[in-house]
């Protein structure tokens, strides 16, 4: 049916940080509609994974490539990045908060991704924050910032969305309702990449289990030795 | 102004008015500073109308600096930052913005103050017009040039070293030219148009190379 | 009355000293206004303090 | 007992509906005896001539720009030691207007020294520690201003009024020294005669005057700094009715 | 057994935070060996009955009791606080992150509570971050922080321990880890105040699940109206 | 020093060496200042002299403030201030010992360039040393009056502007003494001891003040 399927490819990642290397040529490819599941023990590097492909880590060797995304932009600017950082300021208020993000980043769709733009205020009503809208965020609790972090990925549609402990602080009643708008999103022919510690029941799952490798491997600065 | 650049600027000046770095308080420290010099330097009003615009001058490096720090790093902090660099927005742009709405929230309202701070150095009205127009051209650059070491800290764990011996250094010859063009303006002999030409043309400079030197250094600092 | 050679300086520190508290007087008056406003606006909401359930403690 | 009730809020807001009528009238009053004792009883004096009915202003403006100072303090202890939320509201109330009276005081004094002293202003001991003590009040209104939780501002307020009270004795005694050092008597200070109860009457008049002002724009700027925070109150409340799991938690022990 | 039990006794507790009344009139004791599980959605108020305990913030009304602890010290002065934040300073390294606190919070135990003072490298060591103790804690996964951070609980004895989500950001490795140090705490005649919203498998627990009430009680600042 | 005492000492002084420079922005903005204000002035260098003293200790005030706001805010924001106020020590002894770990910081190395600055503004060595003194002695008061300034922004993002006008006020008889002793030592006429004495007296004011108001503040800001 579709032209040319959204397809986020990742070929040969090798990370350095802090002067030591994390992982050695990863390689993976995720096509529309299905989220990739990353899981492993603490400090082996999911987290550094998931911001390389948001290109905030700069990568020692390897490609990222969105095929079928808009060629103008990079990768990282189709993407949501939802992490351990809000990203909330507390001195604005929630709705405050939100609106700015919408109107600064760049919304991406292209035609196989139709990811809708929902108003702000709605958004908070479907997430149980709606009636705080106008209060400080510095008065939510740990629970209600991060809906309120995770309402910025539905008001700017995005075809990626890489997400780091997406559950961590929630409830089990959000848990169920994040659940549902990233099975949402694949439904609408959106990405997942998602680093998680707890089981995550989403519709088309892939499973990526990053484990230590052989310690001798791990020696970022061979190459100048 | 196009819509995202708009929804920053007034973002980035709504967190200054909240955040106690409000006009108010950028005018009433230029107050306090002022206030404090003649307990040093003595009540002699002769004195005080020489050295009245070196003293705006400083304070207005000062109220500059003492802001400046959090520019970048607030934002890095609560990870704002990364979404910025992934906003699909040109960062030089974002910084310029960035650095238009610190400008406006703390170094307009002392070139405002400056003219009614004189009266209290016994500032003639010339020289009161001179030292506000100086003031006007050059606090931009002091921040614009602020802006590449405040990012510098913020990629640099330990740069608060760097943020004082670039920025401080860069500064001194804006607060020179600065002083010096309103002191001509003051005393006839020495023409006006030199040094604040070279003002002018010290803030145009820091306009292009602050915020391309800060969107360098705060990608080479995503980590 | 004759107010001499300063007539102008008397003047305007008088000037000055009405129009503060006038200034001040206007502050107390459209503050109270305000506030009264939102209180009202709120009991339309039905949110007033008369919804109070436990009067004592 | 007896003071505690009076200070319960709506009990003050009672009180200050009987009082505040009879305030006002007596405030407007004393204005217009003062005034004319001011412009018409009071003599011109023998050196500054007509410039002295600016007296008549100044004087009182600076004795209440620092009675103003002074009910800031007792009532930051109130908020220190009583913990009473009523005596925030008096001294976050105080502070403009003890600004505004620095103000007044400061400008008819720049006013009445160009023709004196041939210039607006001369960083003399007492004119000095006036415009510290404004810096100090609009210090504590931004400090207000800033904070958004008001128990916590009031009580942050209260340390540095209290702080503040410490120091402008010392301000006013070091300002002594520094000026008696480096300016010997170029300052001309008003030696004139000794106080005439010509002009001594219409000073104490316009002095009751002011005092009285002082406490009526007090009591009405209490009274809505009460109703900000009832405004307050019930807009928070308003937040969290509409909310699916209301707030206030009931506990479920379970062994 | 023994002569006077450790015992944490709260008694009608009523929390207002930034205005608004979080909840009203709780008790509840606690005593030796066990455990007391706060449970609830997002918001109603776990954080703040934790922080409370904690001293951080201050009571409406309502009185909180050490019984059997040291007299002469708070309640919170016996306590440990593990919340979401980690007080790590980056520009330290985790060893000097540690030993700063070891030397800096006052140990405190009393004949019933046996809590005994391990050294830092052993604690390290212990929960696995032992290789990373010379390195700038800016380095740290968050999971590693997270340990990090609880570890400061092990280098000074303290009886009472307020957790705070604490498996957040932890592996499946580091959970069951951090259950059996709990336990471990329980069985040395500690006492731990938890909010959570996963499942923990403690020796000893009670639950206390905080459900929201009617909403016209909540009114806080009525003294003032 | 007990053992806690020193931890927190140490602790403080390494952060700040790491992270801050702060020393270093504090050195080069009193550099900045005494380079600046000669160029109001004028070559006059008699004139310099005498304002010399001055200069240094307005310079010294206002180096101060730039560092002050980060000095319980870092530690609030990341946690640790909850941690030590529940740590069992007395609050005011921790304020103290994180002040005199700040002061050692950004304070002593004004202190150690100031006899270094005192050349470029032409004073002689009996003037060089007793600006030190003073500054020596005068400085730490400085700092703890700051540190009330700092505990009561400490919620406030942005604090430093909002700081700095709190705090000059409070600042103000420091700087008095400070100026007027350093004078005494120059203009023999006047004694010395006074105003140095009455600046000793001030110092041992604020520390008592300093860490009593800043605890205060401190716990009603804890939530
Ligand atoms: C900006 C300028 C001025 C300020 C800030 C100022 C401030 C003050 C203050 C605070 C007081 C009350 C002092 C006390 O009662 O202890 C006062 C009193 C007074 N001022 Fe001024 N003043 C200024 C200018 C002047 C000028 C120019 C004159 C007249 C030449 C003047 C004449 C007086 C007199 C006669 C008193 C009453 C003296 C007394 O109570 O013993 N002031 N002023
Ligand atoms: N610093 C604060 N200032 C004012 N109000 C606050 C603050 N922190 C929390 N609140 C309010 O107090 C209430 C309880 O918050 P709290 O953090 O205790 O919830 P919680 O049960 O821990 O939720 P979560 O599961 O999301 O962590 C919430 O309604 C919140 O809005
Ligand atoms: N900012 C950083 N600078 C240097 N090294 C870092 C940084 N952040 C993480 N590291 C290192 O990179 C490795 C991977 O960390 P990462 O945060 O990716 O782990 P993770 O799998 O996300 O762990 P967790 O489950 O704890 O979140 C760790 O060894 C860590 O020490
Ligand atoms: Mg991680
Ligand atoms: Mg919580």
């Amino acid at each position: 049916m579709r032209s040319s399927l959204l397809k986020l490819i990742a070929e040969n990642l090798t990370i350095d940080r802090g002067g030591r290397r994390v992982f050695q040529d990863l390689s993976f490819s995720l096509s529309q509609g299905s989220a990739l599941v990353v899981t492993g023990a603490n400090g082996i590097g999911k987290s550094s994974l998931l911001r390389t492909l948001a290109g905030l880590v700069p990568l020692a060797a390897g490609t990222i490539r969105l095929e079928g995304g808009e060629t103008d932009r990079l990768p990282q600017e189709q993407a949501h990045y939802f992490g351990h950082q809000d990203a909330v300021k507390p001195a604005l208020s929630v709705l405050e908060n939100l609106r700015f993000w919408q109107n600064f980043a760049a919304a991406s769709v292209c035609e196989d991704f139709t990811g809708s733009t929902l108003s702000p205020s709605l958004v908070l009503e479907t997430l149980g924050i709606g009636h705080t809208a106008h209060l400080p965020a510095a008065y939510l609790s740990a629970g209600q910032r991060r809906r309120l972090s995770l309402s910025r990925l539905l008001v700017t549609p995005r075809p990626v969305w890489l997400m780091d402990e997406p559950t961590s602080a929630l409830d089990k009643t959000s848990e169920q309702q994040l659940l549902g708008i990233m099975n949402d999103h694949l439904a609408s022919g959106g990405l997942i990449v998602t680093a998680t510690h707890t089981e995550l029941v989403l519709d088309r799952v892939e499973t990526l289990h990053l484990q230590a490798a052989d310690p001798a491997e791990q020696a970022p600065e061979e190459a100048l030795l | 102004m196009t819509g995202w650049a708009m929804a920053l600027f007034q973002r980035d000046l709504r967190l200054s008015v909240r955040i106690g770095g409000s006009a108010l308080v950028g005018v009433l420290f230029f107050l306090a500073v002022v206030t404090v010099i003649p307990f040093g330097v003595g009540p002699d009003l002769n004195l005080l109308a020489r050295i009245g615009p070196a003293i705006l001058w400083i304070g207005a490096l000062l109220a500059t600096l003492l802001g400046l720090d959090r520019l970048f790093q607030a934002d890095r902090e609560d990870g704002t930052l990364d979404l910025m660099m992934m906003a699909g927005r040109p960062l030089e742009l974002v910084i310029l913005i960035k650095c238009l709405a610190h400008w406006i929230a703390t170094g307009l309202p002392l070139v405002v103050a400056a003219p009614l701070l004189a009266i209290f150095l016994n500032l003639d009205p010339v020289s009161m017009g001179a030292v506000t127009l100086t003031l006007l051209v050059g606090t931009p650059a002091l921040t614009l040039i602020g802006a590449i070491g405040a990012s510098l800290t913020v990629s640099l764990r330990r740069g608060g070293l760097l943020l004082a011996v670039l920025v401080i250094p860069l500064a001194i010859p804006v607060l020179i030219f600065g002083v010096s063009s309103a002191d001509a303006a003051i005393h006839d002999p020495v023409p006006f148009l030199t040094p604040f030409l070279i003002l002018c043309a010290l803030t145009l400079i820091a306009a292009v190379v602050g915020p391309i030197a800060s969107a360098a250094a705060l990608r080479f600092s995503a980590d | 009355m004759e107010l001499g050679t300063h007539a102008g300086f008397i003047i305007a520190s008088y000037a000055l000293c009405i129009l503060t508290v006038l200034v001040l007087v206007a502050w107390v008056r459209i503050d109270k206004a305000n506030q009264e406003r939102a209180l009202k606006e709120l009991a339309e909401q039905g949110i007033s303090r008369a919804r109070r359930v436990h009067e004592s403690r | 007992m007896a003071f505690w009730d009076y200070a319960n809020p709506t009990r003050f807001l009672r009180l200050v509906q009987v009082v505040l009528p009879w305030l006002i009238g007596f405030c407007v009053l004393a204005f217009a005896a003062g005034l004319y004792m001011a412009f018409f009883t009071a003599p011109e004096d023998y050196q500054q001539g007509n410039t002295v009915r600016i007296m008549y202003i100044h004087v009182p403006a600076a004795w209440l720009c620092m009675m103003c100072y002074t009910v800031m303090s007792i009532s930051s202890i109130g908020t220190l030691v009583w913990k009473h939320p009523l005596a925030d509201v008096s001294a976050k109330s105080a502070a403009p207007i003890g600004a505004a009276f620095t103000f007044m005081a400061l400008v008819t004094g720049s006013l009445w020294g160009k023709p004196m002293w041939g210039t607006y202003w001369v960083w003399d001991a007492r004119l000095t520690s006036v415009l510290v003590l404004l810096i100090m009040y609009l210090g504590l209104m931004t400090l207000w201003r800033t904070m958004d939780d008001p128990i916590k501002a009031g009580k942050s307020a209260a340390i540095l009024t209290l702080v503040g009270a410490l120091n402008l004795p010392i301000i006013k005694f070091s300002v002594d020294w520094w000026n008696t050092l480096h300016q010997p008597a170029s300052v001309v200070r008003m030696d004139g005669p000794t106080i005439h109860p010509d002009i001594l009457w219409p000073l104490l008049v316009m002095a009751v005057a002011f005092t009285l002002l002082f406490f009526v724009l007090h009591l009405m700027a209490m009274r809505n700094e009460i109703l900000r925070r009832r405004v307050r109150a019930l807009r928070m409340r308003a937040a969290s009715v509409s909310r699916p799991g209301t707030a206030a938690a009931t506990a479920q022990p379970a062994e």
